[in-house]
């Protein structure tokens, strides 16, 4: 396994250049987790619009180059997306992580589904997968805690 | 002179390729490579000699409990210890410090009464001092670090009060390799009759111990990082406290005469070594001081230094490499961070080269709070590391920043 | 069908000559022989994967951690938990009832409160309840065994009372080898909502375990009477409790945050597992546990059963012998007594015929006390004895009588 | 090492038919110890005259046939003897049992020397060596303590 799989071009950009960093206006649901084997911590925002709508996505959080693309590629992926739609995705990239499988879902673009998946190196990396998944995770926690 | 650069070849585990490439082992001061000589012992002992040990008269039961005290007795020369039930033998530091925490702190602890731990300390000696704090009311006093990362001996003369009632600190840390003052501590402590506990996890296998020169009242040491069997530590307790402090964990061999309304208890170590024993570990653990005795702890030392001072300069010259500390007294332990690369980065990348670092705050969280960082990478010197292993790991230092294009 | 009469050349130990005669190991209840899969296992284990676990992310760490957790899983289907979390991993059967009698002790046991054991304990799970007696003014009761040293399920219902707050006993006797009745126990405990530890250390290596099914609360088993390495025990706490119970040891690993005033704690079972645990002990546990599946534990005990029911009818027909106890269901332990030739003595003339037993009251004083016997003798059973060994055992004990003119 | 060296007629003697059994008229000074693993327990009783005589000299105890022959052998040896020439014969006696050393003191009689020399056999059976041990750790211990 190559390390280059790891730290592919696209996870380096948003692990230096996170996305939708801070808390994002009027969210109505947060919740927040932490490794203490490694200190990462991730805090997921997010504001659920009556119509099921996650209309804002936002996350801050300190950690490694994992953690944050994770955290990045996820607010990126899902802002403005709807609940079930976001469930499904997220379901899908922790299974992605644990039994190998690929993203296929119609409704993401090519393009954002290069970028998920660009996480999928972790898989070889057993230690870090928790770095990968623990935004993700967070988020679910998020959508059942509100603010 | 004893030639270190043959050593790895008592650790069966440099014959792994760890990726392709040999393994650059640099994390001892998390748990160290076990020789030959102590593995074997393992199987033989196991194979030829095992059997409970005090508690039977049958031949096998014999050889083992004799061989099993033996090793208390060759602990206790080892650190030079003035009585052998001085050298009670737990599960690890961790137990040890907790059987010592504990046991104290029933007798002698009281509402308001204070602690003296540093800011350097492992979580390991905090969480059983806090457990005291929650259950007898006693309150937590930090010993400060300065900017290199030392405690100067006037740290613990600001705190210190009349309701001190012991004072546990760390032999070297973990973190920054520093070597505290111990003996100034200690001489500190005894001029106010406040007795010292030393966690010793760091130190036994780095430089010479001498216990009753240092006078200390407690020293915890973890096996595994003196090249011995994991599941296994020991606490040296002095006599008196040995005598006065009442058991730890209840159960078969420490006691007296058991009634239904009354038990009395053995005398230490007997006291506090209830169950059964890590016979094989205890007995293998004789093969660990024989291995660091065969190459002289004078003589670790001093290679270890010279690694240590080899890896710190090549360090020091790379601009993206901030070390931890900077003490004048530093043993084994280089930590650092790299600007811009996560320590967990830092040791999956080292990995690939086989070299294997920690990454984390290594059980001292309140060090890194201090130093406003959430965690660092650690690389850590053994009796089997070289300088050889030092440029591996500098060159793949330089290979983080080329991944990470910095 | 097994055939059990190869299973010594799995033991290393057997090859051993014992005074010149091969050694008759029937000491199994006290500490029980490993066979040469699991002694392997632990030398493989350091000279190729050792590492620490759960802290470093390089190869060896990852090799480690994994192997570690797999044994945690291994477990968990072994004894047909519903949780991986509910198993914790502790030096030994000691450790484990300290660990629950303490943290449960500390959250639900005040003064007044009622602690429900048997005459039959062993002092492992007594003296840690003795502890909660004295430091939390709670009150132990006993349960009687009768006549044949049984214990019925009506003798709890006796002392049951409001203020019972946990009942805890073994599952088979290590003196008397009587099992108990331990799911109409359960049954009744459950409808009063009362929480049950139950002391499986006799029990794990000779009968199939479901805790589900026995429906236990708390159950401690003690591995290297299992066949397995030295120093090494579990704790099987429901997740109910697991979850609920507040932390035993303080130290790495067992923490969520630390801060100068205050920590919090990781979740089950790490939150248990303070420090470096016995990483090669608990790997290599996971061969002991090969080792019974692939005998099988119904054969395991269909085979026991009969070299005990052998030995009964022997030992039953020299008059000079009488066999204390005599439970209807019983396993694996034959405990007796010469008229005129103390416990101690027989030991020491079987042990010259290679006969290996256990002389003394075997942790178990209450019992004694009740029996008005000051020891006894005890040749315990294990998975490599054969009815052969029952017929040196008898020989050896009517050599006895000849030494002392009886 | 042979059986029948450790029990010798002369042991199996005392050890059946113990000696001086009981509480000794008068006693002024007593101890007792018990060995936890065993079970072994000894009580000794002892009458010390003005004069630096033990006058008086009992057991009580249970326990092996080590045990009960080592305390009778103790006190048929050291009843009516002088306190220092006592301490001397129990230190000969402790010595002869760890270092395999001979007693020899020559106020003892041909016959006392052979019987208390029959525990000798104890030496090769390391176990055991505290069942011979305890009677005599206790006498010292009496000595220290007054009634
Ligand atoms: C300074 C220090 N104290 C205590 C410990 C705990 O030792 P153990 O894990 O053997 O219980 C460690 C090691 O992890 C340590 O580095
Ligand atoms: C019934 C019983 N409970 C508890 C124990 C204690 O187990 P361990 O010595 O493994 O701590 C034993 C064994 O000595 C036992 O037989």
């Amino acid at each position: 396994m190559d390390l280059k799989e790891l730290y592919q071009e696209i996870i380096l950009d948003h692990a230096k250049n996170p996305r939708n960093k801070g808390k994002c206006e009027g969210f109505n649901h947060d919740a927040k987790a932490h490794n203490p084997l490694c200190g990462d911590k991730v805090h997921i925002y997010l504001k659920l619009d009556k119509d099921k709508n996650i209309s804002g996505l936002s996350f801050e959080g300190e950690g490694c180059a994992i953690s944050l693309a994770s955290a990045s590629i996820l607010t990126d992926t899902l802002k403005g997306r709807d609940l079930n739609f976001s469930k499904k995705v997220t379901n899908d990239f922790l299974d992605m992580l644990k039994n190998k499988t690929k993203i296929t879902l119609n409704s993401l673009s090519e393009d954002q589904i290069t970028t998920i998946s660009s996480l999928s190196g972790v898989q070889e990396f057993p230690m870090r997968i928790k770095c990968a998944t623990m935004a993700w995770h967070t988020l679910l926690s998020a959508l059942k805690k509100k603010v | 002179m004893i030639d270190f650069n043959n050593i790895k070849n008592k650790f069966p585990i440099f014959k792994q390729k760890i990726k392709g490439k040999p393994l650059i082992y640099l994390d001892s001061a998390n748990s160290a490579q076990k020789p030959k000589i102590v593995i074997d012992e393992i199987s033989r002992f196991y194979e030829t000699e095992f059997s409970n040990v005090g508690r039977s008269v049958h031949t096998l039961a014999v050889k083992a409990t004799n061989k099993f005290e033996e090793t208390r007795d060759i602990v206790k020369s080892y650190i030079n210890a003035k009585h052998r039930e001085e050298i009670i033998f737990t599960k690890g530091a961790t137990d040890a410090i907790n059987l010592a925490a504990t046991a104290f702190g029933e007798k002698y602890i009281n509402e308001g009464d204070e602690i003296i731990l540093t800011e350097l300390e492992h979580h390991s000696n905090y969480v059983p001092w806090h457990y005291l704090r929650n259950k007898r009311g006693a309150i937590i006093k930090f010993a400060s670090i300065n900017e290199n990362g030392e405690i100067d001996v006037d740290e613990f003369k600001k705190i210190i009060t009349e309701k001190t009632k012991i004072i546990a600190f760390t032999h070297i840390s973990n973190v920054t390799g520093t070597i505290l003052p111990v003996k100034k501590i200690i001489d500190l402590a005894k001029s106010k009759n406040i007795p010292v506990l030393i966690d010793g996890t760091q130190s036994a296998q780095h430089i010479g111990l001498d216990v009753q020169d240092l006078g200390c009242d407690f020293y915890a040491i973890s096996c595994h990082k003196m090249y011995g069997p994991n599941g296994l530590g020991i606490l040296y307790a002095k006599k008196k406290w040995a005598d006065e402090l009442p058991p730890y964990q209840g159960g078969g061999g420490m006691i007296s005469e058991v009634k239904k309304d009354e038990i009395t208890y053995a005398d230490s170590p007997t006291k506090f070594e209830a169950g059964t024993m890590q016979t094989a570990e205890v007995v293998a653990f004789a093969k660990s001081i024989q291995f660091i005795q065969d190459l002289g702890i004078k003589n670790i030392e001093e290679h270890e230094s010279q690694v240590l001072e080899y890896g710190l300069e090549k360090l020091r010259k790379n601009n993206s490499v901030n070390i931890i500390g900077n003490p004048s007294k530093r043993a084994s332990i280089m930590s650092f961070t790299i600007k811009g690369i996560h320590p967990h980065d830092i040791a999956t990348i080292l990995d690939d080269d086989g070299v294997a670092i920690r990454a984390g705050h290594h059980c001292c969280q309140i060090l890194h709070d201090k130093l406003k960082i959430p965690a660092s990478a650690r690389a850590s010197i053994g009796v089997y590391n070289n300088k050889d292993d030092i440029d591996v790991l500098c060159e793949s230092i330089n290979k983080c920043k080329k991944v990470f294009n910095i």
